[in-house]
């Protein structure tokens, strides 16, 4: 018990020293500075990895008392399995995104700025593992803000960027509106209970009310569909590591948070668990369509972060669903495909977000189409960016996989609920997810694909080299996860005591290795083994990079299959030489892809807010009679309130 | 010993005139007659003080009475009449928002509002009919008052305005004798300081050729405001 | 696992393996016959088998390590699937063997592969092939799932030696339910065999073809696998509609006898089946790559039909 | 020390400082000033009878008194380390007239002095008259400056504050005709009307409390008399900004807080504390929507700072005393933080002599520090963790959310924009393409260690006040508390 706490607490001041020491600016040589901090970043992480996964394998709830000041806050940290279990989460990709910071932090344009990077991924880190670990909302809604900070310089990391300012606004405004949902829902809490603690409430007035702020709340922070515009706009004005946490772990704080709340703090309601999944079907579908139409390859991967917790909602969502309808057995199954799949996609997005770093790094360029041929150049990368994508299309025996299987297979346990309707909506809903994750396989044939095969397609693709040793190594940390959760993941089940009857990850790996070893060995010994190098057929003319398949006309098809979502608009422009617009000078036409959310909802509301805000700025306008005018009207006003009410 | 003089009606009498200087203050232009007519309310607010004295025998009445004489009739208006000198104009022509004639309609709906809405009020307060008129022609005089500043151009205007809405609080506070001296004697320092500070300023500000370039400035460029100390 | 299971799956892989290049050859054959040609004959995909296997390989200099490890990643994904499909006896195995989510994703990841593969030698055929092959499936994939879940709610099993030891018990014929999903079956049969109207297996033209032109880079004893394996893959989707609404033959006991008796039902009735294909391939002319989609909305109507079929009753 | 004593000591210092030539004296005159002050609090607080009363109970100082006058203090103190630096900079630029030192010295200290008086003054009336010189000392600092827009500035902030104020005197003496009739002895005496408020009469209070409302309302910046501020605060000097914005906003405050104490003993409660949620969600909904469009970094925080007083009005009409006691909190924490805010823009303005975002270039590399202080100070005034104004504005929604979740959706809404606000105009002012707008030609201003002392100071006290909050600090507040809410 003793030593638990003490991890944690020795996790916490590691972050911290790791955060102010490079701040501090004490000696000359900041990058042993940096390298120290980095260090700590890494060492806090295992110290929380091992106290998370000490309270998990006890399957215990602690109270961790760590600082409280008269009644105003109180950290108090409480850890159960759930949030151990984030912890582990938030830990594992903390320490690759750390150990690969060594290298790319260094990359950096300021020394300056080289600094902030060691200080704030401490910070950065250090604010989610204690989100996770609140007791209270106060202290749930301070290590939020914190976090929602850190991530927003973050965002604002390289601002002299075109395009980041625009990212860091559209984030900051996003969080905080999410910020006050959360507010809403959880003084909704205090003001039935009178307590800021996170603890089951039995009866609650606006109970709807408190369960839509907090779900709108998570759902923009964890980037649901139609809260999810800020996520293809931050995550690539990120730098690559902070990406690869941000996708990776930060959204899942949002899960956490969610998933606390409905589960653990309100009385469920029955309908819950159909918006969830709704909800979810929508973004992962969204999600991936919209990644599909993508070519800077980090906004891709954070289309596939919107994808992904959509998939994690339909998994929470099948749960809230079975257990109101008791049928316990699928409802773990869908929670455990929900938390595995929360794991996983941490692991491979961040495995991938760290790999595609690395290509921007080399490259200097962030539109597929410039890549090209980098499998030549930089064999490690693309080995394990190829994990990566694997793994998120969901293909055995890797960790997508198996919990994409787990999710099929609860859906497919929906026969057992008896309400007609009920069924055929999980029906539609598993139909939706299938076409998700094929979706996402061709998108990621297409990421892989134009990427790293064949002829580079620019000069900077054709210049790269491959990266140093630390962000190899920061992302072989997750690929060697993927395929060790993915092949052994029954047995790290019954090793964490939950017993199912899914396949063995294991045999299926070990009969598709023989295979593949029998036909290779079985050939390599036989006469025609002959091999001999020839250029690619291209019906006689040489072919080059030019010739190519692009990565739009590679998602073309799909594209006009699915035209109807990606709404397209015509802008035709004429100009004429008189002004009764008859003599034809010259004309534009263009075709736009709609951003469909953020012309028909964003954008309204913005407008609708400006122009309120124009409205009461022009209020003032420096005329000191306008001013004592509106202090009549008040004056007159309260005195008739007065009169009226006397 | 003075029983034969009808107090009350003189006091309504006084009242009344009081009014006719503050609607003639909301409506005319000439900024010399704008401070007679100050002048002149001033010096019915006196009466209405020795009146009162005359009525209830309180000291404090006759030295309220010898401090607006002092101040408001004599002391006040001799500033502004130095800092009018200084600005060198004469007419204060254009009106904001409320042209001359609606103000005066607007005036007798403010003198109707103010008794509906706080008619409740002083009836709880108190029963003497004299009291009542002079708070709802006090607080009309101060509304009064205030209209002067918003729908006026100039600063001496608006300082009169001022001005009026304080001699319309006084008119409240001449009903209540015993509100401390102290307090009444601090509140005329607060007010010649206060005219004192809007002279100086506007010697600043209301010197014609100064608003020209001002106002030249602002439609040069509409959008700012801000800038130089 | 006991070696008797061990030994039936063995057998039903085995039977299907050697099997499959003859169905395809069959399926050449009738249309040959419908077309008024006399068409190669019966054997000849294995004629054509042992000819690759036998010549040397090229590699284009663009392509990279995905080009040469892709047969066999193609072969053993779908070797393991052909573990999956009971066709002469069947047993109830362990580790998952059987277990229709896993089947569809062995099939997946081979087609990941074989697409990235398509893109590696930098030939504009094999990209636009790899784009359409992941668009196709992709649609295809809702009406995929839709199919099997219909079959998870008729026989309350997501494990095809469970459920098609139910089936060969029930009397599929007086099951509309399970006749009704044969049709999107049959669909999803023609779409991942690449056959017409969605593809054309036959042409090598830049305006039809999608699952050929991911192979045009290759040779030798790789290309003899990609064929190999696509003929396994075809037999493995006749299998599954078969034993939905014809299980008959199939042997639940591990004798001799027995497991000869249900291989050579399989023989005819995939032969049958084979046929079929061919007189629907003769039949139907290739439509355009995007009038796909109103086909696939028809077959998603009829798969989702069936579960309403089930859910409402 | 006592009150009187402060007070003679004051004047006389307030008259050297006319007198003398010398700004180093000046200066030092001031500092001794301020720390007086700190005494008067020290012989206060070190008897133990509570509260003391001075000339006939007419100024009295109870704990609200002594809080509000250390926060004014403070703020002072640290104003006047930062102002010599300052206005040297100004004399040295010609923007301030060497003949007009002494009278700028001369009116922080005489409003200091009447700032001090009127927190401690007892007779409502004798408040009214100290708030209203306050209103005088401050324009005649705002015009002190060679610019026709300061004086321009400085008049509509007398103008609006003192034409409101007349009401207050009606509303005064409405409440002591009222006192008069029903004790006997009219009295304006807060803790005499304390007393007695529940003998008197609701329905003549709650229209006295209407027009004693809206003057004080004037002086709080509450919407919409606060149209002065914004001007104001962008052209007066950064010191004389703070000062207004830090400290005498707090006036009007007090006075409200005091005159709704009063009327929450009466039957009228409901009434006042609806006329307090009103104007409080004007004021929100009007600074908020202000400042989405705003080009001026000062008027940003000057419309803040109305939003700000807008959300604390609503915790007084809430009406609980845990609602009360986060407003208290959340005046100390906001007057620092936008201290430190307008302090740093001074720093900004000596470089770009513009307080506007537009002029604002490269000043990341430029000024640093400025910059670093006014990013950290915004990141605190809109309540980001851990600085102080997180705890009190999280304790006062929740607090509301407790009185109705439906007034904290507005609320939480309106608080949204304000952040938008300050997001924009920043991102705007210090992410501008840094490669292109090198700072090339740009003269670097060195700012001197006077100048940024008191920001590092005031950021610290709030960084340090939001981990720990001593106990003496919540005590104090608690006590104040329970004498405004009994």
């Amino acid at each position: 018990m003793i030593m638990f706490t003490s991890l944690f607490y020795l996790g916490i001041f590691l972050s911290l020293l790791g955060f102010v020491l490079p701040l501090l600016r004490l000696e000359n040589n900041r990058k042993a500075h940096r390298t120290f901090s980095y260090s700590l970043s890494i060492l806090s992480s295992v110290s929380f990895l091992a106290f998370s996964a000490l309270v998990f394998l006890k399957k215990g709830e602690y109270l961790i008392p760590v600082y409280s000041n008269a009644g105003l806050i109180d950290f108090t940290f409480y850890v159960d399995q759930l949030s151990a279990f984030f912890i582990a989460v938030i830990s594992v990709v903390s320490l690759s995104s750390a150990v690969y910071s060594f290298g790319y932090g260094e990359h950096l344009s300021h020394e300056r700025r080289k600094d902030y990077m060691a200080s704030l991924l401490n910070l950065f880190a250090l604010s989610m593992v204690l989100v996770v670990a609140s007791y209270n909302t106060l202290e749930f809604i301070f290590f939020w803000e914190l976090l929602s900070m850190s991530s927003f310089l973050f965002v604002l990391f390289e601002y002299g960027k075109p395009g980041t300012r625009k990212a860091g606004l559209y984030y900051f405004i996003m969080t905080q509106l999410s910020t006050m949902f959360l507010l809403l829902g959880f003084f909704g809490i205090y003001a039935n209970t009178g307590s800021f603690n996170i603890q089951p409430v039995t009866s609650l007035q606006n109970l709807t009310l408190i369960f839509l702020s907090l779900f709108i709340g998570f759902s923009i922070k964890a980037g649901v569909v139609p809260f999810h515009k800020w996520l293809p706009y931050a995550h690539p004005a990120a730098p690559s590591n902070i990406s690869a946490m941000m996708s990776g772990v930060m959204l899942k704080v949002a899960i956490y948070g969610l998933m606390r709340f409905t589960l653990t703090v309100l009385p469920q309601e029955r309908w819950w668990g159909v918006l969830i999944l709704v909800a979810g079907t929508v973004s992962a579908i969204l999600g991936v369509i919209y990644a599909l139409k993508e070519h800077d390859i980090k906004r891709l991967l954070a289309y596939h972060s919107i994808e992904n917790i959509g998939i994690i909602l339909i998994g929470f969502g099948l749960y809230l669903i079975y257990s109101a309808n008791d049928l316990n057995e699928l409802a773990i199954l869908a929670l455990a495909a929900a938390l595995f799949h929360t794991l996983n996609h941490a692991l491979f997005k961040s495995l991938l977000f760290l790999t595609a770093g690395s290509v921007v790094s080399a490259t200097g360029k962030h539109n597929i189409e410039e890549y090209g041929g980098l499998i030549k150049t930089m064999p490690y990368t693309a080995a394990l960016f190829l994990i990566g994508a694997v793994s998120i299309s969901g293909l055995p025996p890797f960790n997508g996989f198996v919990s994409e299987l787990m999710l099929f297979q609860a859906f497919l346990g929906s026969y057992l609920i008896q309400d007609p309707l009920l069924k055929s909506l999980v029906v539609l809903c598993l139909s939706g997810f299938a076409l998700t994750s094929a979706l996402a396989a061709a998108c990621f044939v297409k990421a892989f694909g134009i990427t790293f095969l064949a002829v580079p397609r620019s000069e900077s693709a054709r210049d790269a080299k491959e990266v140093g040793k630390c962000m190899i190594a920061g992302a072989v940390i997750p690929a060697v996860l993927c395929i060790v959760l993915g092949v052994f993941s029954l047995q790290i089940f019954s090793l964490m005591g939950y017993r199912t009857d899914l396949p063995d990850m294991l045999v299926i790996g070990i009969i598709m290795s023989l295979f593949y070893a029998i036909t290779y060995l079985v050939l390599k010994n036989t006469a025609a083994n002959k091999v001999r190098a020839g250029e690619t057929w291209g019906c006689g003319t040489p072919l080059s990079s030019r010739t190519e398949y692009t990565a739009s006309g590679f998602s073309q098809p799909i594209v006009r299959f699915f035209k109807d979502i990606y709404q397209t608009r015509e802008v035709n422009e004429r100009r004429f030489y008189d002004k009764q617009n008859t003599l034809f000078k010259e004309g534009a036409g263009e075709i736009h892809l709609m951003k469909f959310f953020e012309e028909k909802l964003y954008d309204p509301v913005a407008r609708s807010i400006n122009y309120l805000s124009i409205k009461v700025s022009a209020l003032e306008n420096w005329s000191l009679d306008t001013y004592v005018l509106y202090a009549f009207l008040a004056v007159l006003a309260t005195v008739a309130y007065v009169g009226w009410i006397a | 010993m003075i029983d034969a003089i009808p107090i009350p009606g003189i006091i309504q009498a006084i009242l009344v005139l009081i009014m006719i200087t503050g609607a003639l203050i909301v409506t005319r232009k000439d900024l010399l007659s704008l401070l007679s007519m100050y002048r002149l309310q001033s010096l019915l607010l006196m009466f209405l003080a020795l009146v009162l004295y005359a009525e209830s025998g309180n000291y404090v009445l006759l030295q309220m009475a010898v401090l607006t004489l002092a101040s408001k009739v004599l002391l006040i208006p001799y500033i502004i009449r130095r800092m009018q000198k200084e600005i060198n104009i004469s007419k204060d022509i254009s009106f904001h928002y409320i042209s001359p004639a609606y103000s005066l309609f607007i005036t007798v709906a403010l003198i109707f509002f103010s008794y509906y809405s706080l008619s409740k009020t002083l009836n709880e307060l108190t029963d003497n009919k004299l009291f009542y008129l002079g708070a709802v022609f006090g607080i009309s005089l101060a509304l009064m008052g205030m209209m002067v500043t918003f729908s006026r151009k100039k600063i001496v205007t608006k300082t009169i305005g001022y001005l009026m809405m304080e001699n319309g609080a006084l008119i409240f506070s001449i009903f209540i004798t015993e509100l401390p001296f102290l307090i009444e004697v601090l509140i005329i320092i607060d007010l010649v300081i206060l005219v004192l500070l809007a002279a100086i300023l506007a010697v600043g500000m209301d010197s014609s050729i100064e608003e020209f370039q001002a106002k030249l400035e602002r439609i040069k460029h509409p959008a700012r405001n801000g800038g130089t100390h | 696992m006991n070696p008797a299971q061990v030994l039936c799956i063995a057998i039903n892989a085995g039977l299907i393996l050697g099997i499959s290049p003859f169905f395809m050859g069959l399926v050449k054959k009738t249309k040959a016959l419908c077309q008024g040609r006399r068409g190669p004959p019966l054997m000849q995909p294995y004629y054509n088998l042992a000819k690759l296997l036998k010549k040397e390989r090229v590699y284009s200099g663009n392509s990279s390590v995905i080009m040469k490890a892709t047969p066999y990643i193609n072969m053993a994904a779908i070797t393991a699937a052909a573990l999956f499909i009971p066709v002469a006896c069947i047993t109830t195995p362990a580790y998952g063997l059987g277990n229709i989510i896993l089947f569809l994703y062995l099939l997946a990841l081979a087609k990941f592969f074989m697409a990235l593969a398509g893109l590696d030698a930098g030939s504009t055929f094999g990209g636009m092939s790899s784009s359409r092959e992941m668009s196709i499936s992709s649609i295809i994939e809702p009406i995929t799932i839709v199919v099997f879940a219909a079959l998870v709610y008729t026989l309350h099993t997501v494990n095809f030696y469970d459920m098609f030891s139910q089936t060969t018990i029930m009397q599929p014929f007086f099951q509309p339910e399970l006749l009704f999903i044969s049709i999107p079956l049959f669909i999803v049969l023609i779409v991942e065999t690449a056959r017409v109207p969605v593809d054309n297996p036959e042409t090598h033209l830049e305006l039809t073809m999608v699952h050929e032109g991911m192979l045009l880079e290759y040779s030798g004893r790789d290309l003899a696998f990609m064929e190999f394996s696509n003929s396994i893959k075809q037999t493995l989707f006749m299998a599954v509609l078969i034993n939905t609404i014809l299980p008959w033959g199939l042997s639940a006991e591990l004798t001799a006898p027995a497991i000869l008796f249900s291989a050579a039902a399989f023989l005819v009735k995939g032969a049958f089946l084979a046929v079929l294909m061919g007189l629907f391939e003769s039949a139907q002319a290739k439509v355009r790559l995007f009038a796909l989609p109103s086909l696939f909305a028809l077959a998603f109507f009829f798969s989702i039909l069936t579960v309403c079929l089930e859910v409402f009753s | 020390m006592a009150l009187i004593e402060y007070a003679l000591f004051a004047l006389a210092v307030i008259c050297l400082t006319a007198l003398t030539k010398s700004h180093r004296l000046m200066s030092v005159l001031s500092l001794i000033h301020v720390l007086s002050c700190f005494l008067l609090i020290y012989s206060v607080l070190s008897t133990p009878v509570f509260p003391k009363y001075y000339i006939d109970e007419n100024f009295m100082i109870d704990y609200l008194s002594v809080y509000e006058i250390l926060i004014a203090s403070t703020v002072f103190l640290l104003v006047v380390i930062y102002r010599k630096d300052y206005l040297e900079n100004l004399l040295a630029r010609g923007f301030l007239n060497k003949n007009n030192l002494a009278l700028v010295y001369a009116a922080m200290n005489s409003l200091l002095l009447v700032i001090i008086l009127s927190f401690s003054s007892n007779n409502l009336a004798l408040l009214w008259i100290f708030a209203e010189l306050t209103t005088l000392f401050s324009a005649l600092m705002i015009a002190v400056m060679n610019s026709q827009k300061n004086i321009d500035a400085a008049l509509k902030y007398v103008f609006i504050s003192s034409t409101v104020m007349v009401f207050t005197f009606i509303g005064l003496v409405l409440l002591f005709t009222e006192t008069e009739k029903t004790l006997g002895a009219g009295t304006l005496n807060w803790s005499a009307l304390m007393e007695n408020a529940k003998n008197l009469d609701p329905h003549v209070l709650i229209t006295a409390y209407a027009f004693i409302f809206l003057g004080f309302a004037a002086k709080a910046g509450i919407a919409p008399f606060h149209t002065a501020l914004p001007h104001a605060y962008s052209k007066a000097p950064s010191s004389v900004s703070t000062v207004l914005s830090a400290v005498v906003l707090n006036i009007g405050l007090f006075a409200i807080l005091r005159i709704y104490s009063i009327m929450r003993e009466t039957g009228s409660a409901a009434a006042a504390s609806n006329i307090l949620l009103f104007y409080g969600m004007l004021s929100i909904v009007i600074g908020s929507l202000s400042m989405l469009h705003q080009k001026n970094t000062r008027k940003l925080i000057a419309f803040s700072s109305v939003e700000n007083s807008g959300l604390m009005l609503i915790g007084i009409g809430i009406s609980t005393p845990a609602a009360l006691f986060w407003v208290l909190l959340h005046t100390l924490a906001y007057s620092l933080t936008k201290a430190s805010l307008f302090l740093s823009t001074g720093i900004l303005h000596n470089q770009y002599l513009s307080n506007k975002v537009e002029n604002i270039k490269a000043a990341l590399q430029v000024q640093p520090f400025a910059s670093a202080a006014l990013i950290i100070g915004t990141a605190a005034i809109i309540g980001i963790p851990p600085f102080l104004p997180f705890t009190t504005k999280f304790s006062i929604l929740a607090e509301i959310a407790k009185y109705s979740v439906f007034l904290l959706i507005p609320v939480l809404g309106f608080i949204l924009i304000t952040y938008a606000g300050f997001a924009v105009v920043l991102t705007e002012a210090f992410t501008r393409d840094s490669e292109e707008e090198k700072p090339g030609d740009l003269k670097k201003y060195r700012a001197p260690l006077g100048l940024k002392a008191p920001i590092v100071l005031l950021l610290l006290v709030i960084l340090f006040l939001g981990l720990y909050t001593p106990k003496e600090l919540i005590d104090l507040i608690w006590n104040i508390t329970r004498t405004l809410y009994r």
